[in-house]
């Protein structure tokens, strides 16, 4: 009996190859390419007044210069704006190279080929480009203020304005025994991958044909996106998504500039060219996301549960808007987390800046919201002098009461309606894995040592496997082997692994006869992408259906050839058997013979699958409504997304004197529902976990106020090491299954990130004794909060 | 990130590095560890005309240690100054306070020397010459010539010595008796240069009291500080609170801002570390003192 | 200016190549690019990710931070070298493999080749050693917990091996 | 980035604004300027090649004196660009006279970018103060007769032409314990200096 995967720590397909150096990202493709390096702006804000490139032309090994008066066609107009949204009003996108203003400091101006990297780099540093330096707009604040616009025709700097409610929030606060209003600020970071964007393409001239391998998050958009700026027929371009060296989010965004540029180049020069971005250019010509000004105004009654909830914020969302609305929209939807507010309006701005674009970065908007929805709690109990995670228990939806319409629309466009989830008793397994009821005691013990320790606590609901669909091929070949396909590309998730079990149990075959392949448009051409924590929800649905139908039709035929009935039949470690009839089996490999009636032998399988060697001579080699092959491709695409869940709990020690702050213990409750891989799943939480308290206490965008970003290195952009992270992360999982697919999966790539500027808050509020209302915190930071609230203190004494 | 073009010469001999450095002067660059070099020629801040390897200068590999110190060559490696054990029990400082530079993979190939001579304020090995009172010999094909620390510090990343001349070696003068030291640093990453380091060294009397008290500073100024911080704690006990001596070099110091610490901030971080590694100093002195190991 | 080849001789993983390179060549292209050794991957180009790290002479280095033309008869080892010559993985390999060490793998070889040196001279890590070998890298995707054990892991079969 | 400071000149108001305000002395007391043009009124072109140890660059910049106030205060709006990153600068003078000395306080709002502003912050005010500081000293030697620039050889003015004013050949120059240098000169040095100290930063903990 072939024992059941899903849900085993399977060890990763994908381990062997890697470890041993045969990774092939896509700076290792493309040995015979030339390289290319871009012109980028140094200024925030300017007029490009001239460009002159004769300095240039003489350097060794120069191939091409490219500036925007060199594209044509649809190349010449701006990038798309990939994701409209009525509400967005004043959409405005860059240019593939800047045309007569730049509006970020790293825009691409003009694009160099050389015969190497070096050669393009030293043609970039001989091109001299003349500015007209214009007001910069930095930051959420200044580009509330609008006393500058980013963009002439944006008034307000405002590309959109959003507002959602249930109820009547502001009748609610008004009328609630108690109220509190907090204004928060987060800043940005950034998904910051160890690899960085790269692209490599090939042109086959004699087929018209184009061939691109990039570093991407969606090589179906790219592919499209390719196809219409370039004017290519989609079926002559393919695009091949490597090994990818992490993402994150940022590359989901597409198509850059560089994977419309490169491919032009390589048509017109006939030659392999490859981009492969260096870490300056990804701090500032990739994406940031996070930075975010709020402002909460929340009504409750005696017992801590909100009656009403006001929730404005103003989010930065960089020089362009190619992404959308969604990471505001997901902010200003999951800051309501798993609680009840029966009166809810939330309104934000999403503004123009002088600064990186911002796009969803893993979170997606959600660590601001709930850090909005926690701060208030954390308020709440504060106010009533109440245990604060009883005041979360209060407000908290019933399992009883799911699914919960939560009565908005969310990111998809679809109702925000919570599939299932069990957040009391989540709440339960945190509390006894961190020992809360003990914490009041411990927290005074360790007082009278002169040691300032806080605990911190946040609950998040997380939507993951948005839609619309993704896909999966399942084909069983003539030696038995199952060749796997999904169009949604990777990252390290492990998804080979993953989908391999799903497949390895639909279809009883063992795990080492599976190969599974994402991420390539010739194997599968029809996806969205991976983001979203979907690709185990959406693909893994997928494949589970495909591979459904694969063993639905390895039965029927092999149910003919034993004549049996296919009811009795079992696929068991890769053998079709009748139950119980010894003998009596048939490899799936000769079921795929059987699938495939052929005039021409060419080895030992093929030949029995010949004319004369099988079929009825009087039904037709393949029925009617049947089709040769034993393979089976179906989709998945659900009415709307599935909830994760999850709480976080961490203790922190600050120095008294150096405000520095120790992580002491981090504990996390998790439900994604069905785990497919424990181990793959712990991982996930792990490296959310580390981003998370790299988001909280390290990392930033320092930009100054003409809009240079001072930090655009690991030297400065303070990602953490393993001295910087827990020694152990302490987890504890939930399983509530989704009852909206097959498997009942939810997705787990996000969910470690999510709470943790919240929980930190919460913990240093907690050791300090005043409350933090700005992420991420330095010592530095913190040391000036202390100077602040002693004076205000003794300001506030009676003299 | 590529570096420019650029010239290179591997000399096989000292005096033929130096004809080299005369030949090229302000044009050359020497190549020790390079682990400060590659990244500024590789960002295109620095695009000297030739590059004078040195590391092939076997004989600039030395460790040494006499009765009145340590000498490093040139070519020594942080790695190798480290694990020197000899070295690290004639000057204590030196171990303690190389185990703060960078990471392993750097020390490895990253030399003290050349740590020293580049200057940066942020470095640990600066502020531990500056606080022993060493010196760093620098050669030319002019002859040779002892600079001493508090001399050689010009500026950030800038020294008194000539383009012609090669720092050949530094030397970090031993302990007097009875005397002990100490290092710390608050950076925001382990491994990242400091926000604030303090390299300090207590001298006791026979009744283990305090006769002086010195301490050296990094990320505090452009050059490396050194504060004599002996009168308020002048004849305290080797366990006494030395709070005092904190706060005046709180009022001594003027620190710059930057994007991860406020000058205010750093000023709180050097009042701090200096009243506690002038305390472990003074305990470590008085164990020297009473044959007890530090 | 055009660049100046100079002649050098890298013995890397046992096997001597000659190649001519600039003066200004990276080590790490000289290996991806010169040499087709790509497991050594390039993180940040300034020191700081340690994706990069290769052995010299046994001895973990950044390979964005040295010239190759000032590694001319040097010993190299990068992660192609590490696997027996029968292609069965290390131990530190094996361990990465067993403890999900690993995500998206791209810091991986850094880690790998900074382990292996450092469990020749520690081959009995405690947890906390453990942590400060690996200190000096980054990785984006596993929180290091799983790193971690991977060193504690790839100690244990070390000694089995022995 | 904003630095700020003060100085006291043992010289007359009027002998400073003299000294302050002629590219003569400009020219000579920037570190590493090559070369001032005047390409307008109270305006010039200048070029720069200055820098810490090997860090050096060359930066063509433009500077507009404006809203001068003789002898008591101007405006200088300083630009440039070079290899390894963009400058631009205004730095508010206020000249007080105090019994025959006067009392120069500057205000400098300064923006580096390109590869210095992103990899540099870490020693940009504290390099500007210092080399503003070394002007100070340099000033005072100009005034006080102990550096003279009398001799200095100012092109012959050209009816017609622009003039430009040209620095002596001088010895090598060491940044350390540069003679002197101006605001402007803290500016331009600033930004190669910065390169180096900022980057150098990082990495001079390893050499």
């Amino acid at each position: 009996m072939t024992t059941r995967l899903i849900g085993e720590p399977v060890q990763r397909v994908e381990d062997p190859r890697l470890v041993r150096g045969d990774g092939r990202y896509l700076d290792d493709l493309g040995s015979d390419a030339v390289e290319v390096a871009v012109l980028r702006s140094p200024h925030a804000h300017a007029k490009i007044l001239d460009i002159d490139v004769t300095g240039a032309l003489d350097v060794d090994g120069l191939l091409a210069i490219y500036t925007y008066d060199d594209l044509t066609g649809p190349l010449a107009d701006p990038l798309p704006l990939l994701i409209p949204h009525p509400a967005l009003t004043h959409g405005r996108t860059q240019y593939a190279l800047a045309r007569d203003e730049v509006n970020y400091v790293g825009e691409a101006i003009a694009l160099v080929v050389a015969e190497n990297r070096y050669l393009a780099e030293d043609a970039v540093e001989r091109i001299v480009v003349s500015y007209e330096p214009l007001p910069a707009v930095v930051g959420v604040a200044a580009a509330r203020d609008a006393a500058n616009l980013v963009h002439d025709d944006v008034p307000g700097n405002v590309a959109a304005n959003l507002v959602q409610q249930v109820g009547d929030a502001a009748a609610a606060i008004a009328a609630a025994p108690h109220r509190l209003s907090l204004d928060l600020s987060v800043e940005r970071s950034a998904s910051m991958p160890l690899e960085g964007r790269g692209v490599l393409a090939r042109w086959d001239a004699d087929a018209g044909r184009l061939r691109l391998w990039t570093s991407t998050q969606t090589a179906t958009g790219v592919r499209a996106a390719v196809s219409v700026k370039l004017g290519i027929d989609i079926e002559q371009v393919e695009v091949i998504t490597p090994d990818v060296g992490g993402g994150f989010g940022v590359k989901i965004v597409h198509p850059w500039p560089e994977e419309v540029l490169v491919p032009m180049a390589a048509r017109a020069l006939g030659r392999p060219v490859k981009f492969t971005e260096d870490r300056r250019e990804h701090f500032v010509s990739a994406a940031h996301e996070r930075g975010q000004l709020q402002h909460v105004e929340v009504g409750f009654d005696d017992d801590g549960r909100v009656l009403g909830l006001s929730f404005r914020f103003w989010h930065d969302h960089g020089a362009y808007i190619p992404y959308g609305l969604i990471v505001p929209i997901i902010t200003s939807t999951q800051a309501l987390g798993p609680y009840k507010i029966p009166n809810y309006r939330v309104e934000f701005d999403s503004l123009y800046t002088n600064t990186v674009i911002v796009t969803p970065y893993r979170g997606a908007g959600r660590p601001q919201g709930v850090f909005a929805m926690e701060r208030t709690m954390d308020a709440i109990a504060a106010e009533l002098g109440l245990d604060r995670a009883e005041v979360r228990a209060r407000n908290f939806i019933q399992p009883a009461e799911m699914p919960y319409d939560q009565g908005l629309i969310f990111q998809d466009g679809r109702p925000l309606v919570y599939d299932s989830g069990d957040y009391p008793a989540s709440l339960d397994k945190l509390k006894r894995l961190v020992d809360w009821d003990s914490w009041t005691s411990y927290q005074a013990a360790a007082r009278a040592e002169g040691r300032r320790v806080g605990l911190g606590i946040a609950c998040y609901v997380e939507g993951t496997g948005v839609g619309p669909y993704e896909g999966g091929h399942v084909r069983v070949d003539t030696t038995g082997r199952i060749e796997v396909a999904t169009g949604l590309t990777s990252q390290g998730q492990g998804h080979q692994t993953a989908f391999a079990q799903i497949v390895a149990d639909e279809l009883g075959v063992p795990l080492s006869d599976i190969t599974v392949v994402t991420g390539d448009t010739r194997r599968f051409p029809y996806a969205v992408g991976t983001f979203a924590s979907r690709a185990a929800v959406m693909s893994g649905s997928a494949i589970a259906l495909a591979a459904r139908a694969t063993k639905a039709k390895a039965l029927r035929l092999a149910a003919e050839a034993l004549e049996a009935d296919p009811a009795d039949l079992e696929i068991v470690d890769g053998m079709v058997r009748v139950a119980g009839v010894p003998g009596a089996e048939l490899s799936l490999g000769t079921v795929a013979v059987l699938a495939n009636p052929l005039r021409y032998a060419f080895d030992e399988a093929s030949k029995a699958a010949t004319q004369f060697a099988v079929g009825d001579p009087d039904a037709p080699p393949v029925a009617e409504d049947d089709e040769p092959g034993l393979e089976g491709r179906d989709y998945y695409s659900p009415a709307r997304s599935t909830f994760a869940s999850g709480m976080h709990a961490v203790l922190v020690e600050t120095d008294p004197e150096t405000a520095e702050i120790r992580i002491l213990r981090y504990c996390v409750v998790h439900d994604c529902g069905t785990l497919i891989n424990p181990m793959i799943v712990q991982g996930q939480v792990h490296g959310g976990v580390a981003q998370g308290v790299g988001g909280a206490l390290y990392e930033r965008m320092a930009y100054d106020e003409a809009g240079q970003l001072q930090n655009a290195s690991f030297m400065d952009f303070l990602m953490p090491y393993v001295s910087e992270v827990p020694d152990s992360i302490e987890i504890d999982h939930l399983e509530t299954p989704s009852p909206l697919n097959p498997l009942g999966i939810k997705g787990a790539g996000e969910a470690g990130v999510i709470p943790s500027a919240a929980v930190f808050a919460s913990a240093i509020s907690d050791a300090e004794g005043f409350s933090i209302t700005a992420m991420p915190i330095s010592p530095s930071e913190l040391f000036h909060l202390r100077l602040q609230h002693v004076q205000q203190h003794h300001e506030g004494e009676p003299s | 990130m590529k570096p420019s073009a650029v010239s290179y010469s591997r000399p096989g001999s000292v005096d033929e590095a130096l004809a080299l450095l005369t030949e090229h002067g302000s044009g050359a660059k020497v190549l020790a560890g390079g682990q400060s070099l590659v990244p500024l020629l590789s960002m295109r801040l620095a695009a000297p005309e030739r590059l004078v390897d040195i590391n092939s200068l076997a004989e600039l590999g030395y460790v040494r240690v006499a009765a009145d110190g340590v000498r490093v060559g040139a070519l020594a490696r942080h790695a190798a100054v480290l694990a020197d054990r000899p070295a690290a029990e004639r000057q204590p400082l030196l171990a303690a306070a190389l185990r703060w530079v960078a990471h392993p993979a750097i020390r490895n190939r990253g030399t003290s020397v050349g740590s020293i001579v580049h200057a940066d304020p942020a470095a640990e090995l600066p502020a531990v010459l500056s606080v022993l009172g060493g010196t760093v010999t620098a050669a030319s094909t002019a002859g040779r010539r002892t600079v001493p620390a508090l001399e050689l510090f010009a500026g950030p990343l800038e020294t008194t010595l000539r383009p012609d001349e090669l720092a050949v070696e530094a030397f970090f003068p031993a302990l007097p008796a009875q005397t002990g030291v100490a290092f710390a640093e608050v950076a925001r990453r382990h491994g990242d240069y400091a926000l604030c380091g303090v390299a300090a060294l207590v001298r006791l009397d026979d009744d283990l009291r305090i006769v002086q008290a010195r301490v050296g500073y990094l990320s505090v100024a452009g050059t490396p500080r050194v504060l004599e911080l002996t009168g308020p704690i002048a004849g305290r006990s080797y366990d006494a609170e030395l709070a005092e001596a904190g706060r005046l070099a709180a009022t001594e110091l003027d620190p710059e801002p930057d994007i991860h610490a406020t000058a205010e901030y750093r000023r709180q971080l050097a009042q701090v570390l200096t009243a506690r590694t002038l305390q472990s100093a003074a305990r470590s002195a008085a164990g020297v003192a009473a044959g007890v190991p530090a | 200016m055009t660049d100046e080849l100079h002649p050098i001789t890298l013995r890397v993983n046992g096997i001597p190549h000659q190649v001519n390179v600039p003066a200004r060549r990276l080590l790490s292209d000289c290996l991806r690019h010169d040499l087709g050794l790509t497991g050594t991957h390039v993180g940040c180009e300034h020191g700081v990710c340690g994706a990069c790290t290769v052995l010299v002479g046994g001895v973990p280095m950044r390979s964005c931070l040295l010239l190759a033309v000032s590694m001319d008869g040097e010993q190299l080892t990068t992660v192609e070298g590490l696997a027996a010559a029968d292609g069965t993985l290390s131990p530190v390999q094996q361990a990465f493999a067993e403890c999900h060490a690993l995500q998206c793998g791209f810091c991986t070889p850094g880690f790998l080749t900074t382990i292996t040196a450092a469990l020749v001279e520690q081959p009995d890590p405690s947890r906390d050693q453990a942590r400060e070998i690996v200190g000096g890298n980054l990785c984006r995707c596993t929180g290091y917990q799983n790193i971690v054990e991977a060193v504690l892991r790839a100690a244990e079969l070390m000694k089995d091996e022995a | 980035m904003r630095v700020a400071g003060q100085a006291t000149l043992h010289a007359p108001i009027e002998r400073v604004w003299q000294a302050l305000n002629d590219p003569a002395v400009l020219v000579r007391t920037i570190p590493g300027c090559q070369q001032l043009e005047a390409t307008g009124p109270d305006a010039y072109a200048m070029t720069v090649s200055a820098g810490v140890a090997s860090i050096k660059g060359t930066y063509a910049g433009t500077v507009q004196l404006a809203e001068l106030q003789q002898p008591t205060s101007f405006v200088m709006r300083a630009a440039g660009a070079g290899a390894p990153g963009t400058v631009s600068a205004d730095v508010t003078v206020r000249l007080i006279e105090q019994e025959g000395r006067t009392l120069l306080d500057y205000q400098a709002e300064a923006v580096v970018g390109g590869m210095i502003g992103g990899v540099g912050q870490r020693m940009l005010a504290g390099v500007a103060k210092k080399l503003a500081g070394e002007f100070f000293d340099g000033v005072n030697q100009v005034l006080t007769g102990v550096a003279a620039v009398a001799e200095l050889p100012a092109a012959e003015p050209v009816p017609g032409a622009p003039q430009v004013f040209t620095a002596p050949p001088q010895p090598e120059r060491r940044v350390a314990g540069e003679p002197v240098s101006f605001i402007l000169g803290a500016v331009f040095g600033a930004l190669a200096a910065l390169a180096g100290v900022l980057v150098g930063a990082r990495t001079a903990r390893r050499s």
